[in-house]
């Protein structure tokens, strides 16, 4: 299956120019040409397959749940298409090669080509929607690459955004639409969708799908009124504008109509719609591409106003009218491709493009004035070229086209219209450019480009020549792809002479007009003038201007910089949601029967209530409301006793100590009251919000307590002995059943503790010297008591720690709460004896001890796997030693020595470094500063 | 049997007079009347209340699981080592705050050498929030 | 006879607890409230005591044990904030 | 070849540990026994280097009676103070009372300290930075002298005996 | 007895949520420690309140829920490496700032309302 390599060889076509930019350029010219050749012949490597009436197609299930394939199908439509991309493609980088300046990065400048080309070969050739829209937006951000390539150029960034903003809302546009299309045809297959043309129209959301689809075909395509982007384009290198805004980018939404033809166009809804848009387009492009003076200007309105012609033949839908589209496509392709090259030949050549400037170049460079004038006639519609029999048969289809009922006549005279307006400005092009007599000579003296650098603009001009004379060429490629949108195939004959019909003769005033109109455009340029110009730029920039001053304002509004505002945003959302969920409540009390309270619960309640509002009471004097807060502390882990949750109890008193310490040290840097600055009101506001949130949580829990749930703890309890080992199911589920979690959990500690560490360090704070009170501090730094006692406390805390971390196991304790004890046991040494004394005799490092931990424990999940056991499988045994009894051992115990590691760790990394933070600078003597 | 009744009557005074003991030293701590009195309240009384009531415990659980089991004097054991230090080091913080003592205490403890009580006040920084 | 001396030794405990609460709130000055809250520490090892004799347990012996241990260390630790400010230097 | 100074520093305090942990395991098993006494050789080889020089105990048996009699005072203090907190018609003597050590060792000066702050109505308030005074805060004294002699004939007395002579 | 739990929780988060909107720093870690306890306290009685019904296994009884106990446990060390964290923050705040203000800023309480 070869499909799949043409996307392929263009997709290495993007990487070949980057390693070969050492090489020359030369060289990397024809490297990264290589590809894409290869790929053109594997392209006509299809031909036959397709004439012999088969559809090669490619599929490959790359996100099924989202009906994403990687599927590509090469029927005559993509067959036309690619050949045009690959083909012209190919001539662009051969004109690059010479139009680039030599300190220009050609390599990058091919890699975005090729990768333009990727993505539109990627458009052509999706035989899945969504794959198609992923290309179509890979194309958008690419030619926004190539677009705004010049990047030192305002004008190219500006043009270069504008573009992108444009395609890019577009395709979001289009995705919404297709995701419906989609939808209707039950899948993103696109041959499942080309089938199902009927459930399609059939469906409700069928306008608004037409219209998103449209949508991203219009901005893409440049129709009126998203065409504006188009012009600004021209910031673009030509050889960019030459292939983007003429053969390929542009076409892409004329492509995506044309695809989706057959399912969903017919409707009068697509009618009106496009051949409207289409016409409107015609006229206007035509219109402004006569006004212009600069040459890629006058090339990008024509390209407009061409782009609308196909537009309109697309709307009409008939099938001479598509064939006229894709003819149209084929031809605009040549010529103005062409076009745009020797615009560009003219731009190197003499340095400018501006019409004023230029004039009697026939003389200085003949054969570009030749050339020129060839594409030109094809553009006009000029008889005996190719551009003649598109017009020709657009005007034939205008003519014949029902549309607008009682007012079909408009469609022709406006094709007709649009017909002038072309010759003129065709007329205009070759004129004022070749033969009228320069009024300022060009900054550069102009003479012949390259020989080799002219070469792709003959080809197309003599492709141009060629299919006008004998159009019987054009009609093998043509077949195959009109075929692809009607699905079934048509009979037809390109011929030059029709006999004396109403085409012709629209041809003919066309013509005629055409030159009275240029003959006299001076008088319509001061018509022209009358008119401000409205430079869509302008439009645009205001418009993202305006957007962004918006959004800045509503930020402004809603994120000033306050933390406490942003909390009390928090806690309104909250209590709203919280009372919401409350509210949905058939009561609030459940069915379990709720219990009696007794005389120490009370007591217990009442002091905690007494700590918490005291706290609060008292928080402007910081150290009274540390003790009501350890009160508080102290009675929470009562409480967790009188609940039967020893291992919580003993938790909770040791980080009490460890916390209250942490705040004593904090509080030393920190001020020792809080000045009294809330206004009335703010403490009002907040009283009130933490009150009604108070009482959600209060209700909640109520609500919890008086319900039964059934939870998964039965399990644990069944298993804790036969599948852990363990007595005390809650270290049980600590070490082994959850021991995941707790990896996460010490890991988390571990970290907290480096953070910390790192946020420490260089900190200078302002150590005061004296208390509140403006007392000095006691001169005694190290009371003997405390010393003595601290160093007579040390073993048996090590010894307690020990105890705990060994029973935990089986009765309550475990490595968390040794851990603790471990360290607060440290932490007296440090208080008693100081920071530098205790780093002496210490010969570890704190962070190492934790990271050891967190490494025993991983690795001790790890080991399960050794024998072939999931992550974290303990495992454990009962082994009998004579005359000392039974010892059970089990790895758990192993993770929990990793919990223990890292908690005493990660608990001194904290304190030990805070304490640390005076020692380097703390005047042994009090010394006034 | 007696012998039950006489340990029940044992453990059940030793619990109360814990109880008494330790309502005591708070007591003390509540309406003694400078600080250094107070001090002595929790010091003492409390700590011999803990004892009572542990030992009450010991026996009780001698009495239900059978063996002897004196662990609870560990708790002794630790409160021996930490009330003194509590008490040493909060006096001496009363001393470095210069609290104010009742005025028929005899002997002068706050003719501490001067590098012992720091020299003259100085003004603390955190008035009005640097 | 010994549930009512459970009890009573109780309401003497809660009692104490109680003058704990007033003399933490009322100071007067810091090292009182240390004292009351020290004094609240050491109280609620009896009542740890008094629990395990009710339930008729040991399982919470360890949280006394703790406490004996380690509850004096905060208090330490207030001490030596109010001594010297730094209380790890 | 191994002293048994450098792997058992200190007999006293391993025997302590040992004890300890059967305590707190509450068995009297062959397992606990070595478990004890192997962290009880581990633990102060672990921490000795956080202790002072440590004063050995020169007769252990007058440690023990030391301690008993401490044991005998603590009762004794306590019913007194207690009753000092709730006789309605108390009539306290405070005093604060220099009190000049004879002992100098620090670990000995914080025994002395605590099992002052243990005993009659009196707690330990300050040392002095020279280390050579202790101010006493006592609840009730009728004569300070009385009060100095009692304290370093009951307690200084064998503790300087017990460690230091 | 329910109800009076959830009435005490219902006050300690209350104060909690208070103090973390005070303007200082201090205050709202103060706040940030008592919205744990409240927290904890709450999710441990997910599991219903037991009454000696410690879970250690030794034949049948009624146990009181080990998972509430074991997620706690290790929110109860979690909490405090976010309070230190914070208090660090905190520190660190006033170390580069100069003032202790949650805001970095003095005096703007009143603009913030």
């Amino acid at each position: 299956m070869i499909l799949p390599w043409i996307p392929l060889l263009a997709l290495l076509g993007v990487v070949v120019p980057l390693l070969t930019r050492q090489r020359g350029r030369r060289f990397c010219s024809l490297a990264t040409a290589a590809p894409a050749i290869l790929a053109l012949l594997l392209v006509f490597s299809q031909v036959p397959a397709l004439l012999a009436g088969d559809l090669p197609r490619f599929q490959l299930a790359w996100v099924p749940q989202l009906g994403l394939d990687l599927a590509f199908r090469l029927d005559g439509l993509s067959l036309l298409f690619v050949s045009l991309i690959l083909g012209i493609g190919l001539l662009i980088l051969l004109y690059a090669h010479y139009y680039l300046e030599a300190h220009e990065p050609f390599a990058r400048f091919y890699s975005f080509l090729m990768l333009f080309m990727l993505s539109m070969v990627g458009i052509v050739m999706a035989d899945n929607l969504l794959l198609l829209w992923l290309f179509w937006e890979l194309t958008s951000l690419s030619s926004f690459l190539l677009i705004g390539f010049w990047s030192h150029w305002t004008d190219a960034r500006k043009g270069a955004r504008m573009a992108l903003t444009v395609t890019g809302a577009g395709g979001l546009a289009l995705l919404a639409g297709l995701l419906l299309l989609g939808d209707m045809a039950g899948s993103f297959d696109l041959g499942v969708v080309l089938e199902s043309r009927e459930a399609i129209l059939a469906d409700p959301r069928y306008p608004l799908m037409l219209v998103l689809v449209l949508l991203g075909a219009f901005t893409k395509s440049a129709q009126f009124p998203f065409h504006f982007w188009l012009p600004h384009a021209m910031a673009a290198p030509t050889p960019v504008s030459a292939y983007l805004h003429s053969a390929t980018m542009v076409k892409a939404g004329i492509f995506l109509m044309a695809r989706l033809h057959p399912a969903i166009a017919g409707s009068e809804a697509w009618e009106l719609i496009v051949t409207l848009t289409g016409m409107a387009t015609l006229l206007y492009g035509a219109w402004f591409a006569l006004l212009k003076t600069d040459l890629k200007a006058i090339l990008a309105f024509s390209t407009v106003s061409h782009l609308g012609l196909i537009t309109v033949l697309l709307g009409i839908g008939s099938p001479l009218a598509i064939l006229a589209a894709l003819f149209h496509i084929l031809n605009h392709a040549t010529f103005k491709a062409a076009l745009f090259m020797s615009a560009g030949i003219i731009d190197h050549e003499t340095g400018t493009r501006e019409l004023g400037r230029l004039g009697g170049l026939r003389r200085a460079m003949p054969v570009t004035a030749l050339l020129t004038s060839l594409t030109a006639a094809a553009m006009a519609g000029v008889p005996l070229f190719n551009g003649f029999l598109s017009k020709e048969m657009f005007f034939a289809e205008a003519a014949a086209s029902p549309l607008l009922g009682g007012l079909s006549w408009l469609l022709p005279v406006l094709a007709t219209l649009g017909g002038i307006l072309s010759v003129a400005y065709s007329l205009r092009l070759v004129h004022a450019v070749f033969f009228k007599p320069a009024r300022k000579a060009p900054p550069k003296s102009p003479h012949e480009p390259p020989r080799l650098m002219r070469a792709p603009v003959e080809l197309l001009a003599a492709l141009c020549v060629l299919v006008g004379l004998l159009p019987v060429i054009a009609e093998v490629p043509l077949g195959l792809a009109v075929e692809a949108v009607l699905l079934t195939p048509l009979e037809f004959h390109l011929a030059i002479w029709h006999g004396l019909n109403l085409p012709l003769l629209m041809s003919v005033i066309a013509l005629i007009a055409g030159v009275l109109l240029y003959a006299l455009h001076a008088h319509l340029r001061q018509f022209g003038r009358q008119f401000s110009p409205m430079d869509a730029r302008l439009i645009f920039e205001g418009a993202v201007q305006r957007l962004m001053t918006w959004s800045e304002r509503l930020t402004v509004r809603l994120e000033n910089g306050s933390l406490q505002r942003y909390m009390s945003w928090l806690l309104g959302a909250a209590l709203l949601l919280g009372a919401i969920g409350l509210l949905q409540l058939p009561s609030l009390a459940g069915a379990r029967p709720t219990q009696e309270a007794d005389g120490i619960l009370l007591l217990g309640a009442a002091l905690m209530i007494f700590g918490a509002l005291g706290t609060v009471a008292t928080h402007r004097y910081r150290l009274i409301s540390l003790l009501m807060l350890s009160v508080v502390g102290l009675v929470v882990s009562l409480t967790f006793a009188r609940f039967s949750a020893p291992d919580l109890a003993l938790t909770q008193l040791s980080v009490e100590v460890v916390t209250m310490i942490l705040l004593m040290l904090a509080l030393f840097f920190l001020p020792q009251k809080t000045p009294r600055e809330s206004s009335a009101g703010r403490n009002i506001r907040d009283l009130g919000l933490a009150a009604s949130l108070g009482m959600v949580v209060a209700s909640l829990n109520y609500a919890v307590l008086t319900r039964d749930n059934h939870g998964i703890s039965d399990f644990f309890i069944a298993n804790s002995v036969p599948g852990g080992g363990g007595h005390n199911v809650v270290n049980v589920i600590l070490v082994d059943f959850r021991g995941f979690d707790t990896l996460g959990e010490i890991t988390v500690l571990a970290l907290a503790g480096l953070a910390i560490f790192k946020l420490l360090n260089r900190l200078r704070l302002f150590m005061p010297h004296s208390d509140g009170e403006g007392r000095v501090w006691s001169p005694d730094r190290y009371p003997l008591i405390l010393t003595s006692v601290s160093q007579a406390l040390l073993p048996l805390a090590l010894l307690v720690s020990a105890f705990i971390f060994l029973r935990g196991h089986n009765l309550p304790g475990g490595g968390f709460i040794a851990g603790l004890i471990t360290a607060v046991a440290l932490i007296l040494v440090y208080m008693a004896r100081g920071v530098e004394w205790t780093q002496q005799r210490l010969d570890f490092q704190y962070q190492p001890v934790a990271i050891a931990g967190v490494a025993i424990a991983t690795l001790t999940g790890l080991g399960s796997w050794l024998f072939g056991r999931p992550f974290l499988t303990s495992a454990f045994g009962h082994f009998h030693i004579p005359a000392i009894g039974d010892i059970e051992l089990a790895t758990a115990m192993l993770f929990d020595l990793g919990v223990y590691l890292a908690v005493v760790g990660a608990t001194l990394m904290i304190l030990a470094n805070l304490g640390k933070l005076t020692t380097p600078h703390r005047p042994s003597k009090e010394e006034k500063h | 049997m007696t012998v039950f009744v006489l340990l029940e009557g044992v453990i059940s005074l030793l619990l109360i007079a814990g109880g008494a003991f330790i309502f005591i030293g708070s007591l003390g701590m509540a309406h003694l009347r400078d600080f250094y009195m107070r001090l002595h309240g929790p010091t003492k009384a409390t700590t011999l209340g803990i004892g009572c009531m542990l030992i009450a415990s010991m026996l009780y659980f001698w009495v239900t699981e059978g063996k002897p089991d004196i662990q609870e004097m560990l708790i002794t054991l630790f409160l021996f080592i930490t009330a003194p230090v509590t008490a040493h080091l909060l006096a001496k913080t009363g001393l470095h705050q210069k609290l104010r003592h009742a005025d028929k205490t005899r002997g002068k403890p706050l003719e501490l050498r001067p590098e012992e009580v720091g020299e003259k006040p100085v003004p603390h920084p955190d008035r009005g929030h640097g | 006879m010994l549930d009512t001396a459970l009890w009573i030794s109780l309401t003497l405990v809660l009692a104490a607890l109680a003058l704990n609460v007033y003399r933490l709130t009322v100071g007067p000055d810091m090292p009182d409230r240390l004292l009351a809250l020290d004094t609240m520490y050491v109280n609620s090892i009896a009542l740890i005591v008094l629990l395990g004799l009710w339930l008729n347990t040991k399982t919470y012996f360890e949280a006394a044990l703790l406490i004996a241990m380690l509850g004096f260390i905060s208090t330490v630790a207030v001490c030596k904030y109010l001594l010297r400010g730094d209380i790890i230097e | 070849m191994i002293t048994p100074r450098s792997w058992l520093p200190t007999p006293l305090l391993t025997i302590l540990l040992l004890v300890v942990w059967l305590l707190l395991v509450r068995s009297l098993s062959l397992g606990h026994i070595l478990l004890g006494g192997l962290l009880g050789v581990l633990i102060p080889l672990a921490t000795r280097r956080f202790w002072d020089a440590q004063p050995h105990v020169q007769k252990p048996w007058l440690l023990l009676r030391f301690a008993l009699r401490v044991l005998g005072d603590i009762i004794v203090a306590n019913l007194q103070v207690s009753w000092l907190i709730i006789n309605p018609w108390r009539r306290m003597r405070p005093a604060f009372v220099e009190y000049p050590l004879m002992l100098e060792q620090r670990f000995t000066i914080t025994l002395l300290a605590n099992t002052i702050s243990l005993t009659p109505g009196t707690v330990s308030a300050n040392l002095r930075m020279d280390g050579k005074t202790l101010l006493i805060h006592a609840l009730d004294v009728e004569d300070e002298e009385a009060l100095i002699a009692e304290i370093r004939e009951r307690y200084e007395r064998p503790l300087k005996e017990i460690y230091e002579c | 007895m329910e109800s009076l739990y959830a009435v005490t929780t219902g006050v300690l988060s209350a104060c909690g949520l208070f103090l973390t909107l005070r303007g200082r720093t201090f205050p709202v870690v103060v706040g940030l420690t008592l919205l744990s306890y409240a927290v904890n306290l709450f999710l441990f009685s997910m599991g219903g309140l037991t009454t000696d019904g410690a879970v250690i296994v030794d034949g049948p009884s009624d146990y009181a829920d080990p998972l509430p106990q074991a997620l706690v446990l290790t929110a109860i060390v979690i909490g405090f490496a976010m309070t230190a964290f914070a208090v660090i923050l905190a520190m660190r705040a006033r170390g580069d700032l100069g003032n202790d203000h949650v805001d970095g800023e003095d005096n703007r309480e009143d603009r913030a309302s």
